[in-house]
């Protein structure tokens, strides 16, 4: 039965939520109250597990359901590939009517099989959904029959929808990593500086933007959990020596139990600016030395970063101007809602409010620290007309968000940048520093900002 | 006669199709201060609502009941009516469209019944707070078709609540539009309509709703789109005209519903199509067509002309929804082209009558890998996923239908009518005609070496 | 304030010119049976009437005066006057422009009297039968600028040729269209005057004449175009619309012929010269702009909104002669592009205002190794033969202006009003996508090698 | 004086036109009656000579002249190469005003210099117009002195518009190639089946189409005259063993001169059409192994013809139905007057009319024979408006012309196909022969005929 399953994930010691509860609602587990029907918003379980999974771009990812599932939903996000593209593909059994009486389980065994056939990728990911499951189609079974038959991992990811919300799925993505993944291979070789970053989609490009500083740090990324990733590198995580998890409450469940199983230390971190990323650095080369890497890397890595922050000091030099003293509303979630914060500051910029409704605790102290303890600047879910109303007031010159958020801005005619998943710009580390304060800026001094706030001609008052 | 094929395969690879629950909601968008209600988990209306965003680029109203385990077990009523009611209460949408999803399908819900009781309860209990607010079922399951059947199914939902007899209202059409239609198809049909000194009503009508407008106001309904009064007022009209196979029923029911004559015209595509249109327009006003009608189908022969030297003899691959598939098959042959694949989401009526020769119930994997099979071709016609197609084909890709990801304004292309057939056919021209001319006064194999000019050549001695 | 430049080089490579003869044919044949006369020899109107076929894709009445060796040297009237009772008599055109070209202005003929004692002749000679046709002087030296000065003279001429004072016609504009409108711009102008009620004379009028419509008769000149009778009524009219700094001459000698205000507007596209013509019109019909101008403008909002995520900080080189530059350069800065190369045909008034980073009065080749120069772009906007520049800039290139030999259709490409504007946005967003699209999700540099997928793997232990 | 340089080419023997005349009409040369004012149509020399030489696709083409003679017309012909695209670059001195006062030689200097230095070329043409012509710009002298300074042949191509028709500018151009170029080099190696071709200009590729079936018989192309020639192989062409006239107006002085001249036998032939290509290829097997070569080449060229005649005929099948019984009126000139007619009555096709305003005599007799005598169907220009009644009334089903005439067909609604230069299908030699057939049957058969010839709704008599 699934929630068998769900149960302990709900109970994540590692979550931030479930820590600040009393007894008697650590029971209940760490399950949010369920969405209010007619006023809910944001994804299911199976959209938080693919967003998660889906990055593993030599796999095949098979999503188990009616069209809906993925008709609705394929290639629409912007992780990137240095190779394979197969993960793209827009894998589904379709179920029709037929296949819902009779049950999908053959069908699902067919097309394991033509997936093999086609594409023969290193493993297979099969989603299941809410209408299998509902029916009862017996995913596990098929897929184990499947990795015997075809002789590679058909890993099914039990995340019907309604189980829970998309936080819930990328959790349960990592507890599918960890019961079918992680482990399963060996390195061809190791070193003392290998590490796993966890929860680093590689949205546009954000990992190859960290990647060279690793490698000047003399750091290497063993196992990319799970952006550019290949099947092989997330089997073999379990030797890397250090982890971090990137986006705090997606898979913190990965970097907890590979520290428990296999020792590895693990930090919670953020490539969100300067300031961050260079401490994520720091703390990488300490927990390394801690087990065992020569000592010096903590100066080679406290060399890198000095000479990283030069260059952006150097290269921000044209924006600073056009940034100084404009207003922000910030929102987003994740640790991009403290970490995003401290960022926009350091290109001093004034943050107005960030939003914390998907922080953790630690999250908050960190925004409410770097906002001077200003509380009613930390944010809860703002309903869309009150932000419109924010904006159109002139508030802010320029909301941050996500693409949800985005007509609320744009239809208060005020400048609104990405940056959640859908931007075609990424932003990680030094270098995307300078990219997101090239973007601000451009957006900012867009001419359209002054033509659409203009008065129309009938508006002007000098005409009939 | 190409009889639709369905390729056997149990693995559906880069999906052409959306899901009719989609295409519901995106009906009733087009109505003024419509909201659309998913029945089911809240990834059904996420991914939903994520994808008509890209596509259009506006805000997008859309609800849902957000079924959990229990309540998908147990049965979601309570959460239907919970929903409905902060909606109502909240919101006050004109029109309040219910959209179940597979999950409650496969339930098997008795879905009509409950929202009586629940539009019963609510009324009773909210009296006067529950407003104006037209409740339609639209019951589009997720296991038939793609888009353009949820659509169909929404509108049918919406003449099934508002749709009563009315007195006949003389040079006045009631246009049910088919999900094929864009708002720039739409800007066109009313001009055409108008221009034979007629009125219409358009139903849904995306061209008020989602045409990107910048509105002053934040709004949690639709803006725009069929006017709810307008919608009491189906019946009163001279006639039905109904654009798309996929509109008949709705179209069928109106027409039983007020007793109005129906014509159906299956695409506004091509110039038959059009004129089709003309002497349709030209019998409700008993007016002849206006100058600039006729100047337009005159301008269309020449584009047509002009197009055609590019188009003959090409061979040209489409994927779209039924309707959509019949208009752009219908123009790239009126070119001369030929259409060795057509790719499309569902059996609808009709379609073995297209000219192609081969017609697949498929995807887009089925686009690509039959097209090679038939020996490539020189264009695609699709919706923007069919890119990897093109690409994978070495030929340039028209991008029509849904969705239309990876560009902006996709929404007022218009293909239809003399002027959107014109548009179609220099698209095609110059995409082919494009793509040719890297090939164009080059060698047809690999260029001889060029002798290089040296000074130390030989020279004649006289 | 950038200041044109003219780059020092004796050599022309691949010119962005044409000449102004063929300009100044051009506008006469956007009048009613107009027939261009070019006053050289043969090949000068073959070259012309070639770049205009290919161009149009119509039938293009042009005329020479054939001179031979003997008439250059010796003079060419009596040839001028041989083909003038020629067309008069055979063609019997409504109005016949006469064009000196480069080989009889360096000759210095004095043309204008000899126009004047041709005429004087002929009609003597001829009497009734000269019929009613204007004969126009249309001064286009070849050695000065390009296709818009010859068109702009070519109207002035026919202004000169036919206004009189005329008593005032409230609600009517005579609009003196430029030489960078194409049909489809006149098609959305005239609409737009006559949503606020007005009616208007456009001169020249291509929108009749070249575009693409199928005639039912062959005519050896042009079909369609500004009415030979509106011609003397130029002056009947509450006020001069002339659109593009190169129509001020003509639009100067009207005003003063016939005491009408003139409003000069030297750019239709981009939202402030949208406004500039709705306050124009609101003006002069007394009238508030109609829903479907507010329903435009407040589109085109939406779509430089949509169209500036592409666009800011991309960097687009343009080709085109100056009053299509000025509108290419307007919206693609107002999208937030820099425009680190402009080239143009000639210096005219207000270049120096365009916020660019370098104008050149020069040539195709001027674009392509300027912008290499500067660092590349991401787009290229000019006429047919910009697109060497672009692949050798691996940019895309949206043709504008004259020629477009490569494609039909694009006279009815509109990129003026707020539609138009709208259209040229999304053009411009949609071009730098797509070409961008070729690397989204793609790693900076070359990509790692793939770790093949093997079954001997090692697998961990436990 | 120019007129010096002109009055040979004006009595040209090899030239139909002149053979025909009396003595006293020999003495006004066969130069045709100037154009008529008001009535004229068709290029001028310039136009001409620039045709024929600019096929030379290593060479830069400087236009002496103001933006008139280049601006207009740069790049507007569809010879095709197969290496350098120097020779579509638009290269113009672009005079001005300024530079007409004040004498443009200088300019035409520096221009040249540009040229050698941006493109290095192996070669330079310099065309004379009206307006320098006129003010007397001496390019030969400044070609002379340019050869000398860059140490390549700058060669000044002397046809100011005015001179007359672009006919005779072919002429000039031929002239010139036989003053500046032809003989000027030795080719590395000489074959005794060496040919050349004058006057195919390789239009959309049709030198590529018959060159493939010269190799199967052994043929060298050793110079093409000047269809996608390098300008060494033009400079070579007096050490072909025998030359074809492929356009028998254009250059026929090219191949008599250089019979002359050289010894060279020639002949005038047409790739027009099956019969013409076979013939062609026998007359020059014929004329080769008169001149030396193996005899065996008569039989091998006759293998060749079967073997080529025996595929067309197969891979005609798919078209013979669709063409059989077709009407075409065909407008062109020179020698496809005829060479077309015996081209379409092999597809099936009836000839109703042919012009033959630009044929030789040879070429209306041959046109004469192949329509059975009927001195009726052998037009001169035809006035556009009976052209176009022609068409409208039916008595053709596509009329076959060159571009300027295409509208005439296009508004009478009648299919029309380009058979002239700007054609985008190449045409030539047994290959082409196939195109134009599968070119012919898909206009036909295109749909629009039938729909832009239906009637309007508002002529279809049931409406009001």
């Amino acid at each position: 039965m699934l929630s068998d399953r769900l149960a302990p994930v709900f109970d994540e010691p590692g979550c931030a939520t479930n820590r600040a509860k009393t007894d008697a609602q650590k029971k209940a587990g760490c399950k949010p109250k369920g969405p209010a029907p007619g006023a809910a918003a944001g994804g299911c379980a199976f959209d938080g597990a693919k967003i998660s999974l889906q990055p593993i771009v030599d796999a095949a990812h098979i999503v188990h359901g009616p069209i809906a599932c993925e008709g609705n939903n394929w290639d629409n996000r912007h992780s990137a590939s240095s190779g394979s593209d197969l993960y793209r593909r827009g894998l589904t059994t379709d179920l029709t009517e037929l296949d819902v009486i009779q049950g999908g389980e053959k069908k699902l065994w067919k097309a394991i099989r033509q997936a093999i056939e086609k594409f023969d990728p290193p493993a297979v990911f099969v989603y299941q959904t809410c209408v299998p499951a509902l029916t009862g189609d017996d995913i596990r079974a098929v897929c184990a029959a499947a990795t015997e038959r075809h002789g590679r991992p058909v890993i099914p990811v039990e995340v019907p929808g309604f189980v829970g919300s998309k936080n819930l799925g990328n959790r349960l993505a990592g507890e599918t990593l960890l019961e079918h993944v992680i482990g399963t291979r060996e390195p061809e070789t190791t070193t003392p500086t290998d590490i796993a970053l966890i929860a680093e989609f590689n949205i546009v490009g954000d990992l190859w933007q960290v990647m060279p500083v690793f490698e000047k740090a003399g750091m290497r990324v063993l196992s990319p959990i799970t952006g550019d990733a290949r099947y092989h590198q997330v089997a073999q995580a379990h030797r890397a020596r250090a982890s971090m998890v990137v986006c705090s409450q997606a898979m913190v469940n990965v970097g907890r139990k590979m520290q428990e199983r296999w020792g590895i230390p693990y930090f919670e971190g953020s490539f969100n600016g300067v300031r961050a990323t260079s401490e994520a650095l720091r703390t990488f080369s300490r927990l390394l030395v801690e087990q065992g890497a020569a000592p010096d890397l903590i100066d080679r890595t406290e060399a890198v970063i000095a000479a990283e922050e030069a260059e952006v000091r150097r290269r921000f030099e044209p924006y600073r101007e056009i940034l100084a003293g404009k207003r922000v509303l910030l929102y987003t979630g994740g640790n991009k809602s403290w970490a995003m914060v401290s960022t926009l500051q350091d290109m001093g910029m004034e943050v107005i409010g960030t939003s914390v409704r998907k922080a953790t605790d630690h999250g908050k102290d960190r925004a409410r620290d770097l906002l001077d303890g200003a509380d009613q600047k930390l944010f809860g879910a703002i309903p869309n007309a009150e932000m419109f109303r924010m904006l159109k007031d002139g508030e802010a010159d320029i909301m941050l968000s996500g693409g949800r958020s985005q007509f609320v801005a744009l239809n208060a005619r005020r400048p609104w940048l990405d940056t959640n998943q859908e931007r075609h710009h990424a932003y990680a580390g030094y270098a995307g520093f300078l990219v997101l304060a090239e973007r601000i800026a451009l957006t900012l001094t867009a001419p359209i900002w002054d033509q659409v706030n203009g008065p129309a001609p009938w508006d002007a008052g000098d005409t009939p | 006669m190409t009889q639709p094929e369905t390729r056997k395969k149990a693995l559906t690879i880069d999906p052409l199709k959306v899901s009719p629950p989609l295409g519901a909601s995106l009906a009733l968008l087009g109505v003024e201060r419509g909201m659309p209600l998913l029945h089911g988990s809240q990834g059904c209306t996420a991914f939903a609502l994520v994808l008509l965003v890209r596509h259009f680029r506006e805000a997008i109203p859309l609800q849902t009941t957000a079924l959990g385990e229990i309540e998908t077990i147990l049965g979601g009523t309570d959460n239907l009516e919970a929903a409905i009611r902060t909606l109502v209460t909240k919101s006050k949408p004109a029109v309040l469209g219910v959209c179940p999803t597979g999950l409650t399908d496969t339930r098997s819900e008795d879905m009509a019944a409950d929202l009586r009781g629940i539009a019963d309860r609510l009324h009773a209990d909210l009296g006067e707070a529950w407003g104006e607010t037209l409740l339609v079922h639209a019951p589009a399951p997720d296991f038939i078709g793609g888009l353009q059947e949820g659509w169909g199914a929404a509108v049918r939902g919406i003449v099934e609540a508002a749709a009563r007899p009315r007195p006949r209202r003389a040079g006045h059409l009631t246009v049910l539009a088919g999900a094929h239609l864009t708002v720039g198809d739409l800007d066109a049909l009313r001009d055409t309509i108008e221009a034979f000194g007629l009125t219409c009503t358009l139903l849904p009508d995306l061209s008020g709703s989602l045409d990107g407008h910048v509105p002053e106001t934040w709004s949690p309904v639709s803006l725009g789109g069929t006017p709810r009064a307008a919608l009491d007022d189906l019946g009163a009209a001279s006639a039905i005209l109904a654009i798309g196979e996929h509109m008949r029923p709705a179209a069928d029911l109106l027409a039983e519903r007020c007793g109005l004559p129906v014509t159906l015209l299956d695409t506004l595509t091509g110039l038959r199509a059009c004129d089709r249109l003309t002497t349709v327009l030209t019998e409700v006003s008993g007016r002849s067509a206006p100058t600039a009608v006729r100047r337009d189908r005159s301008r269309l022969l020449d584009a047509l002309i002009d197009s055609h030297f590019a188009a003959v003899g090409q061979r040209v691959a489409i994927a779209a929804e039924p309707d959509l598939l019949r208009g752009m098959v219908t123009i790239a042959t009126d070119l001369g082209c030929r259409v060795p694949v057509a790719v499309t989401s569902t059996r609808a009526p009709g379609l073995e009558a297209l000219p192609v020769d081969r017609l697949i119930v498929g995807d887009l994997d089925d686009l690509e890998t039959a097209t090679l099979e038939a020996g490539g071709c020189d264009l695609v016609i699709g919706p923007s996923p069919a890119i990897r197609a093109a690409k994978a084909l070495h030929a340039p890709l028209i991008r029509v239908g849904f969705p239309q990801v990876d560009r902006v304004g996709s929404q007022h292309d218009c293909f239809t009518g003399y002027r959107g057939t014109r548009q179609v056919a220099f698209a095609i021209a110059n995409a082919i005609a494009e793509s040719h001319a890297e090939h164009h006064l080059r060698p047809p194999h690999p260029s001889p070496v060029e002798v290089p000019h040296d000074s130390d050549a030989p020279v004649a001695a006289g």
